[in-house]
């Protein structure tokens, strides 16, 4: 404002700051989505040059219709069995996501993060991935670690910070790591993991293995340098990664206009980077299965990576430290007009005549006492609100490979704190 | 005059300025409609428009830069970093824009800006919720680094450091937002409503920058501190009947050397005491301040009771956190060398 | 390398590394290098939506022929003094850099950079601004300075870290700063500038008023996490700003591919981000002065950022620091088939009759007199082998504000260590 | 052996690493086929081709992202910053990642990388071609932070630094790349080729991380240094005949304590010499040690002499520049208390 000139001529320029369609109040309203048929788009040859692909990063990559039929050139052509498997572990997702929900809101444990309405997102891509590849995902991806049999009961613990608990009462609930699952240890930090993902596929290359990397950014995220880094160093080194953009479409009360997303679509970023890129339908198991895919065929023929926006919503808060309503209309998650990824599945499969309504409800309750038998014997190593993971000793060790002694001196400093606590 | 909570106090000091300067802006994550993750700018928008108060890209170096941009231009921004912890993505732009900016171009440009974050542990937020990094802005010349430790300060000193002529980096410690933790954390917890600090006046005001508060005057060690560790030292002093004299620095560049010489040549004792890491901590600072200016009237030499030199830990939060025993343990010893 | 599975099946994958065309002893080979010919590229309106624009993101706006006329749609009709001062300042960068150059050789000082064969992206640009429009330059656009009447004098004071430095020997040299004349003072630290831009224009639009800001960017520069910030912000925001990236296919020793283009254009960056975009031929001022001008009007009219993509070549070495030759052939500048800036806007003007051969001499030798007469000026200052800038006092000055008591007891420790120096 | 300066040292180091494990990777802006701005990667592209040494686009983020993402997969990814002043935006993935990786997977992960980068002033390279930020990594857990001072510990230290399972932070004093500057700027250079530690082994040895050197024995007082600093203290002790004993830390984190106080407690005196800006800079961190740990030793208050709390100024170098009247105004003063 000082040394403002005098400049009659000009008019007065004003900042634009994005609004979302509906706050508190307003009625949801979802009809500015433009939502192609399934089937519409075509599907590129995986060998094809990126550019091809550039067309298609506007529209929305379906395969599952209203009618609950797979149709168009994406159809993965799934057998029963798999999709049965995807269903199952989408559904395994929601009811461990409401339970340890539960778990936090009685004390059990201080923050959890569920992924409504986001399962297939994680699941169906994981399904289309050889199980030696490395996923680098957020803390929303928990089905990727279904999808790959991890035992449920770790995952509680890790949640409750237990003795069961195989980070050591290290990290927040949710920031799961499994070098064996190929899933890598999830950061506080967000979008970290993207440029790390190409680190590792690059890597991957340098050593001629045939390994490839699929990571994971929210909408918001890609606002930081780091989606910048891993798309640029992915493009120019061909690096074999896939990069999944979950447009959920909102970051905490910040919706995706925030991010960029008034402009154009995330899938478009690909363009800007001269890499292949899609954009998909993620409430729908058939297309992340079969975008998915496509990127993994591509990146194992050493053509480097792709953009793969997969849109979705957000259907309930951030975290347990989230309320929507206040910032959103409420239920606004139930009117997404693409529907629930678990519903989806399941009347695709039922129209194939391979699931009903009773086999449906069954599975349902099966899970859900797996579950809750689960969740029995991770509470018996505690909870963090009961009986944490304490071992004063091991708060120092694995910063290094070895204790150096400042961390030896502090160690025995903090074991004669604990015995004066005692006291 | 209100009593306020420490939130309240800053969402004030915003207000306070925004009425005052048309030139102050508020952006960050959630900052707007939303009010923050902490509610500290709730109302901001609501209240002085989406042109005053907006919420950001999640780009830590977007926001800096932005801010550096926007200071550059004549307005007074307040950047919000969510958590401190998240704060280095912008470091570059602290390090080696905001902090040289009058320097290198010789007067031509200064900037006029706060960057405010929710620092600390205490609230089970693991290690990426919790960090103290402070020492880390210390060392950068051509930033000042303000930590309050009540809502009375927190208010003053917020608007001087938006009144001030360079960025300042302004911690806020979360544990304290809504009471004036000890340290003592199997007790209930303590609202501000019953702390004299709590009672601030409504309009304008300021807590100089660079001066630090005598928060218990006292004959046998001086404890610097600051934040959170303020409450932790008073309740120490107290629980171990130690005549400690606690000084809250409340801003650790420039620091109040004054301040800490005055009562480390009274006392003949001094204990450093923060959250932070230990290592090249600003603890580390204040020892060689002390012990290269007041060697002669030290008794013992300067302990330093800290975070330590871990991450954070979820699990084992009031293990990492130094408590009234850590401290306890030091004075004692500090006493008896 | 450890863990690695046994995987037969799946083909071994490499790492590309992109490489130039050719390195020394090679061939100098621009055939590659696609260029439409002048006036061939349509003009939007600069009101059209972002989107008109990206059909011209992977051609180049040319207003220049072969012939020297100015030809097509971007024909931006200057008037001969117009024209004539461009020139003139093009040709005043290209004998001040030579002289600078030379200075620094003969050990003045310890360090230039010269903007050879790049001097119309700054220049012809700044004559499309209004005076008072910011600019964030790059170490590369010293024709800024020069296109807007900042004394000679001081810029080489600057150079010299003598006594007439405004910047108090402080800086590298080139790293110049003028508020008054619209210059944002430089960083030796790449690309941050250019979110720094968006902030200043973020900040024009917050206080309702017309000015806007251009900012530049190398092509090597636009990896760095900055460019992200500053295109994200801008589009999300619609800040008043241009974003010039200068391409001039070299960042010291690296080629363009490394950052990224050989996959697509600079320009390219702007569809992933929804934003207008536009690629000119950098070493046509008369295309860059007409580009830069739709730029600014768009942002006048409110309607947000541009990326302009300014497709030129580093004839020279990066600085003082560098020598090209041992990276890529020699002389490739010379055969850079888009010219060099400064003979085709002479070309164009004697095609008009508006200049001939003679003037051209002349007003060389008038440049070349005043710059020099500038330099022994200047010089009477000092330079920074021989009477560089010193003063103990100051150096601890505009740290901040005022100096708190640290800095005012090293200060005085600076001045007994000088005196002790002095003994 | 072979006489070497320090750029043939490290880039011996490189070659030494690079035949023995094929798992070593270098990468960084203008390493590839140019060598790196101070040629110290010269050759290893032509040599083992481009996957094991190649370019990197100009992101500090992305190298060190990459590094990050390389050394998890299985590589030893060596990363070189252009220069230390810029290793700002890669600081995030340096702090929240690359130090927390084994820590926060319980070892699940680890990564065993090494970020080198030229730092240090004393070739005008002005404010962003001079700074010495190691005290911002020392504050870090889980990052060791390594600075040799001559040809030899620099191969040794850097072979050690690849080898080591954890991420290593390595400075390079640029200014004694080409011979042991001792300070006196108005004097002629001398080569390496003079210095004893230019007796270089050609093949494979260590020198261990966390282990100082006595640079010189003394009785009178005790200098703390590393890098070009030590070069400045031997300069000065001999400059004014003192004998002092120089500790050349060459690591610190972890640091040698243990020799530090062997020399103190014999000396009784200690000046501590950085050329990083003094404010919160790791000479706090050492002079706290030093009194914590050597309190009933000390004659003297431990001094710190370093550079000031301003940026680098181009043509002021001499007067920012920890040079030997600084050093010897510090030591005459410590002997006289
Ligand atoms: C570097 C960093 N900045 C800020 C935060 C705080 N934060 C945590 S989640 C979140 C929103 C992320 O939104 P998005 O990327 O869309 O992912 P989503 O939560 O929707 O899955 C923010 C701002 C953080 N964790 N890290
Ligand atoms: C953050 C940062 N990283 C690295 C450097 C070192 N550096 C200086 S100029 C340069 C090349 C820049 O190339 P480009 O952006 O294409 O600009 P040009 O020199 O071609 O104009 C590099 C790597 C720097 N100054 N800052
Ligand atoms: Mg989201
Ligand atoms: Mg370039």
């Amino acid at each position: 404002m000082n040394d403002r000139p005098e400049r009659p001529n000009r008019p007065a320029l004003s900042l634009h700051v994005p609004e979302p369609g509906a706050r508190p109040g307003d009625p949801v309203d979802f009809s500015h989505i433009a939502i192609p048929a399934a089937g519409s788009v075509r599907r590129p040859d995986p060998h094809a040059p990126a550019s091809e692909t550039h067309a298609l990063v506007a529209t929305l990559v379906r395969v599952l219709d209203e009618e609950g039929r797979a149709v168009g050139p994406w159809d993965p052509k799934l057998d029963a069995d798999t999709l049965r498997r995807i269903l199952r572990d989408m559904m395994l997702v929601r009811v461990y996501d409401d339970r340890m929900y539960r778990a936090q809101r009685q004390g059990k444990t201080s923050f959890y993060m569920k992924s409504t309405g986001e399962e297939a997102v994680a699941v169906a891509a994981t399904h289309a991935l050889d199980r030696d590849d490395m996923t680098f995902p957020t803390y929303r991806q928990q089905g990727i670690l279904i999808a790959r049999d991890y035992p449920l009961v770790t995952m509680m613990c890790q949640v409750y910070s237990n003795k069961g608990d195989p980070l050591k009462g290290r990290q927040l609930p949710i920031m799961y790591a499994s070098k064996a699952h190929g899933f890598f240890t999830i950061s506080g930090n967000l979008a970290t993991q993207y440029p790390q993902a190409v680190g590792w596929a690059m890597g991957s290359a340098i050593a001629g293995d045939s390994r490839i990397a699929s990571a994971y950014i929210g909408d918001g995220s890609t606002a930081e340098g780091d989606f910048h880094a891993a798309c640029t160093f992915a493009g120019v080194y061909r690096a074999p990664v896939i990069l999944n953009v979950v447009n959920n479409q909102w970051a905490i009360s910040t919706f995706s206009g925030i991010a960029g997303g008034e402009l154009t679509t995330f899938a478009a970023r690909a363009v800007g980077y001269g890499i292949a890129g899609l954009r998909v339908d993620g409430n729908d198991a058939l297309a992340v299965y079969a975008a998915t895919r496509w990127a993994a065929d591509r990146a194992r023929a050493n053509l480097g990576p792709t953009l793969i926006e997969l849109f979705t919503y957000r259907v309930e808060g951030h975290s347990t430290s989230d309320d929507p309503s206040v910032y959103r209309p409420q239920n606004a998650g139930a009117a997404w007009p693409l529907g629930d990824p678990v519903e989806r599945l399941k009347r695709h499969l039922v129209a194939l005549g391979e699931w009903d309504e009773a086999r449906h409800q069954a599975q349902h309750e099966a899970l859900d006492a797996e579950v809750r038998a689960a969740q029995k014997e991770a509470e018996r190593q505690g909870t963090l609100q009961s009986d944490p993971y304490q071992d004063i000793p091991s708060m120092f060790e694995e910063v290094f490979a070895e204790l150096p002694w400042h961390l030896k001196e502090q160690q025995a400093q903090a074991l004669a704190e604990a015995e004066a606590k005692r006291a | 005059m209100s009593v306020m909570n420490m939130i309240q106090a800053l969402n004030s000091a915003h207000k306070v300025m925004f009425e005052r300067d048309p030139t102050t802006v508020v952006l960050g994550e959630d900052v707007g409609y939303f009010g923050g993750v902490f509610r500290v700018t709730e109302g901001l928008q609501r209240d002085y428009g989406k042109q005053r108060c907006f919420d950001a890209p999640i780009s830590e170096n977007g926001i800096v830069a932005v801010a550096v941009g926007m200071a550059a231009y004549g307005l007074k921004p307040i950047a919000e970093i969510q958590f401190a912890d998240y704060i280095y993505p912008g470091f570059d732009q602290i390090v080696s824009e905001a902090a040289r900016m009058r320097y290198r171009s010789a007067g031509d440009w200064s900037l006029p800006m706060v960057i405010r974050s929710p620092y600390g542990g205490g609230i089970f937020g693991g290690q990426t919720h919790s960090q103290s990094p402070e020492a880390l802005f210390a060392h950068i010349a051509g930033i000042k680094t303000v930590i309050p430790s009540n809502p009375y300060d927190a208010k003053g000193l917020l608007i001087a450091a938006i009144e001030d002529p360079d960025p300042v980096v302004f911690f806020e410690p979360k544990r304290i937002y809504n009471g004036p933790f000890d340290g003592y954390y199997e007790r209930p917890v303590t609202p501000w409503a019953k702390h004299p600090a709590a009672e601030v006046p409504d309009g304008h005001y300021t807590v100089p920058l660079g001066k630090a508060a005598v928060a218990r005057e006292g004959e046998e060690v001086t404890i610097l501190a600051y934040g959170t560790m303020v409450h932790v030292a008073l309740a120490t002093a107290e629980a171990n009947g130690i005549d400690a004299e606690v000084i809250d620095l409340r801003s650790i560049v420039p620091v109040d050397i004054e301040a800490i010489e005055t009562s480390v040549r009274k006392t003949g004792r001094c204990v450093v005491f923060h959250e932070a890491t230990r290592t090249a901590g600003f603890g580390a600072e204040l020892a060689a301040l002390v012990q290269e200016r007041c060697f002669y009237h030290l008794e013992a030499p300067v302990a330093r009771v800290t975070g330590w030199d871990t991450p954070y830990p979820h699990s084992m939060e009031w293990a990492y956190f130094p408590g009234p025993v850590r401290l306890g343990l030091a004075l004692k010893k500090t006493l008896e060398d």
